[in-house]
């Protein structure tokens, strides 16, 4: 690798390229262990993608058993990784929650505060469209005439947030309420900066979302 | 009458999780069938309900058993479409011709167009940056090591390398492969990881 | 216990277990609801055990068409020996979907006491289960569980085996993809059959 | 998540080698490393000394915690303590299992403190399945974990959460409050659309 291109990275990209791969990270672990999708990190992906590209076309200057080629590509291999999971978790929870994530998401483009990004919104859209194409074809065209209609209502398909997720607390935050179904005592917790508890993702998503707490 | 062949149908679907029976033509159009006889005795039934109130309610009832029979046709083809999708994910957008042949035309008409779809987006990804998109269907485990061994289980032909060279893939060969290389071959069984 | 959504199949097959019910009033031809009468329209005051949706819709209309009865896993006399020790019942045999259709049938329990006693069953054989994944041969030795039950404890196992292995082995093997391996599987069986 | 994406996280966490040659600082995205000077002690990601020890281009430095006495005396609390006790860190059992898979031949008494480790592991793991037992007696919909590692935590999904959700699932379909706990899109039963 030229010394070019080490001092521009040193000066100018390196601490960012660092700090954005640790939080591309938890971004990866949190969406893995969530029920519902998050908020999208592309800004992140693709400034990693960038990251590869560049060091890449370097990897290919240098001979090719030289120890730092080895060492580079496996960093590489490691950062795909984690790319490549990140945004199939998220596909994957496209795909099953496609109604309910296409119509809330409508929404959030509304207020501007959209979590998926364009191309995982388009990719949904299809997708839903697809299923509805495909179901009439097979079965609702032929049914009784008021049977046929693609209820969207019925078929939309739920994240459960009240699905039990173990996390650790980034900072100290008080007064989680544990809602108490059998008597009505509810329960208030508090998050100590560092403890870790397992509980109801519902009362702690928008810790997850701004990032308070860190899912394990 | 009352939606016990669909649920044949379903159960049959929840004993074979692993891998997607044909698509059973016959039994949905029977089912099919039964939902617009129910529905013709509903029509006439609820033409007399004038004369006979009590009528109204084996009306209700019907109506009941045929949503019932909608809600699990549906869920039928639904759960083949989860199945469907992960033959996209494992074999690839070409189905091999005795897989294919388990799917009607309306579902394979919908794998060829969740391909896409997918292709679409995974095209799309990184292309502000210049970048040429990216293969979801790759990079699937953590990374271990560069270069693994693996064995060859079936006659495949020459697969050529990223560097240029060309291999020869034959039957109980052994070969030392760039790990990124031949991941998709361990998935769709081409290859075996030695351990 | 999976999700009870409109494309569910376990929650299909949860809601296709028959209960005993009831008939309030006359329901003009569905007689062939009821497998012994011979009439043409089903009378009120017949007893007769139908699918769980179908009851529910029955029940549903005002005025309900049937009064629900529990099923007797949920009745009194089950529910003290299940309080007692609810690991020496057989759930294969009496109550395959013990805890789902417990929820749906609760409400039609007078005393309110079936709630108490899913929690509880849940509870003592949750141990018993949690003892089963550590070793294979005890799997085998408790008494039969529920369809839920059966699919809790085969995913608890693949979680013990992977850890185990983990902790074995020092490379993570990639494998053939599952849906590919298993249609080789089912094919070479086909083809052995024929 | 399988343990060997625990593995992978854990893999990102700094240890010391002592390489064999010398090379000028490696710029790699998640940080820089070296130089490397042949003999002297530095650090590198995990997963970075795993790879230059399997070709031979270092040795492993012990990490502190990786020594019979202190080992010892984490075995005996562990074995005391009705609680969880705080390990070395979050991915000890990573980093054991690693350093010695790899470079036994670097660590003193490799094989002892491979069983102390197994010990205190077996220890931890045994307790988990009491306190799972405990949690849900107690209730079942809340838990508080300290000191237990992700590897830990990861063995008992999907069973605990699992747990948790179904008896949070059956105390809300069978609350007596609500007088109809069905979902409507449950059960197909809208009778009254017929003939609208």
């Amino acid at each position: 690798m030229d010394t070019e291109d080490i001092e521009l990275s040193e000066d100018e990209e390196e601490i960012t390229a660092e700090t954005v791969l640790k939080t591309l990270q938890n971004a990866w672990q949190n969406e893995r262990l969530s029920p519902e999708i998050l908020p999208h990190h592309n800004d992140m992906v693709e400034c990693m993608l960038g990251q590869i590209q560049h060091m890449e076309r370097n990897i290919n200057k240098l001979p090719k058993t030289d120890l730092r080629s080895c060492i580079h590509k496996m960093e590489l291999n490691r950062i795909k990784y984690i790319i490549c999971n990140y945004l199939k978790t998220r596909l994957n929870k496209i795909e099953s929650y496609c109604i309910a994530i296409v119509n809330e998401e409508k929404q959030r483009i509304e207020s501007g505060t959209n979590y998926l990004t364009p191309s995982e919104f388009r990719y949904a859209q299809e997708y839903v469209l697809n299923m509805e194409n495909h179901l009439k074809n097979t079965v609702l065209d032929h049914v009784p005439g008021n049977m046929q209609t693609f209820e969207f209502n019925k078929m939309a398909i739920y994240p459960n947030y009240q699905s039990h997720v173990f996390l650790k607390a980034n900072e100290t935050v008080n007064g989680i309420v544990l809602e108490d179904l059998l008597g009505d005592q509810d329960e208030e917790i508090d998050l100590e900066e560092g403890s870790q508890h397992i509980l109801q993702y519902k009362p702690i998503a928008d810790l997850v979302k701004n990032g308070k707490v860190q899912l394990v | 009458m009352f939606g016990e062949k669909v649920i044949e149908l379903l159960k049959e679907a929840e004993r074979n999780r692993e891998t997607i029976d044909l698509y059973n033509d016959e039994k949905i159009r029977q089912i099919i069938q039964e939902m617009h006889v129910l529905f013709k005795m509903n029509m006439s039934d609820a033409n007399a309900t004038t004369e006979n109130k009590t009528l109204w309610t084996t009306v209700q009832v019907r109506h009941s058993a045929l949503e019932r029979n909608k809600r699990c046709l549906l869920a039928y083809l639904y759960n083949r479409m989860i199945k469907i999708k992960t033959l996209r994910w494992e074999f690839g957008s070409v189905l091999p011709p005795d897989v294919r042949e388990l799917l009607s035309d309306s579902e394979y008409d919908w794998f060829s167009k969740y391909s896409t779809n997918l292709a679409t987006y995974m095209r799309s990804l990184g292309e502000d940056i210049g970048y040429s998109g990216i293969d979801l269907t790759e990079n699937l485990r953590p990374p271990k090591s560069l270069y693994i061994e693996v064995l060859c289980i079936t006659d495949y032909g020459k697969l050529e390398l990223e560097d240029g060279d060309v291999i020869t893939l034959k039957k109980n060969s052994r070969h030392f492969l760039p790990t990124s290389e031949c991941q998709t071959l361990i998935r769709q069984g081409v290859l075996k990881q030695i351990i | 216990m999976s999700s009870s959504n409109y494309l569910s199949i376990s929650d299909i097959l949860v809601t296709n277990e028959k209960v005993p019910c009831k008939f309030l009033l006359d329901l003009p031809k569905m007689g062939f609801l009821d497998p012994s009468a011979a009439e043409n329209d089903l009378k009120a005051g017949t007893n007769i055990e139908i699918p769980l949706w179908l009851a529910e819709s029955l029940y549903t209309r005002r005025p309900p068409l049937v009064s629900v009865d529990l099923p007797k896993i949920y009745k009194e006399t089950y529910r003290e020996i299940l309080n007692a020790d609810a690991c020496t019942v057989d759930m294969h045999k009496l109550g395959q979907h013990f805890y789902e259709l417990g929820c749906y049938i609760a409400k039609h329990d007078i005393k309110s006491e079936v709630s108490a006693t899913l929690l509880n069953t849940y509870r003592q054989r949750f141990k018993m289960i949690l003892s089963a994944t550590v070793s294979t041969d005890s799997i085998n030795s408790v008494q039969p569980l529920s369809a839920s039950e059966r699919e809790r404890t085969k995913s608890a196992v693949v979680t013990e085996r992977a850890l185990s292995s983990w902790l074995k082995i020092g490379d993570c093997p990639l494998t053939t993809a599952s849906m590919i391996a298993n249609h080789r599987k089912r094919k070479r069986a086909e083809m052995e059959l024929s | 998540m399988d343990p060997f994406e625990i593995e992978f996280i854990g893999e990102n966490r700094i240890v010391s080698i002592i390489p064999n040659f010398s090379h000028d600082k490696i710029f790699l995205i998640c940080g820089e490393f070296g130089p490397f000077r042949a003999g002297l002690p530095m650090n590198v990601p995990l997963w970075l000394a795993v790879m230059l020890k399997q070709k031979q281009k270092c040795r492993m430095v012990p990490p502190d915690w990786m020594d019979i006495e202190a080992l010892e005396t984490i075995k005996e609390e562990e074995k005391i303590s009705r609680f969880f006790t705080k390990m070395p860190h979050e991915h000890y059992m990573i980093e054991a299992k690693l350093i010695l898979g790899v470079a036994a031949e670097d660590i003193p008494r490799a094989a002892e403190i491979k069983t102390i480790i197994k010990d205190i592991w077996d220890i931890r793991m045994s307790k988990l399945r009491t306190s799972m037992d405990a949690l849900m007696k107690s209730g079942g919909s809340y838990g508080r974990l300290d000191h237990l590692t992700m590897m830990e935590i990861n063995s008992v999904k999907p069973l605990l959460p699992q747990a948790m959700d179904e008896l949070h699932r059956i105390k809300m379909m069978t609350r007596q409050t609500s007088s109809s706990t069905l979902n409507s899109s449950t059960f197909s039963q809208s009778g009254s659309s017929q003939n609208k």
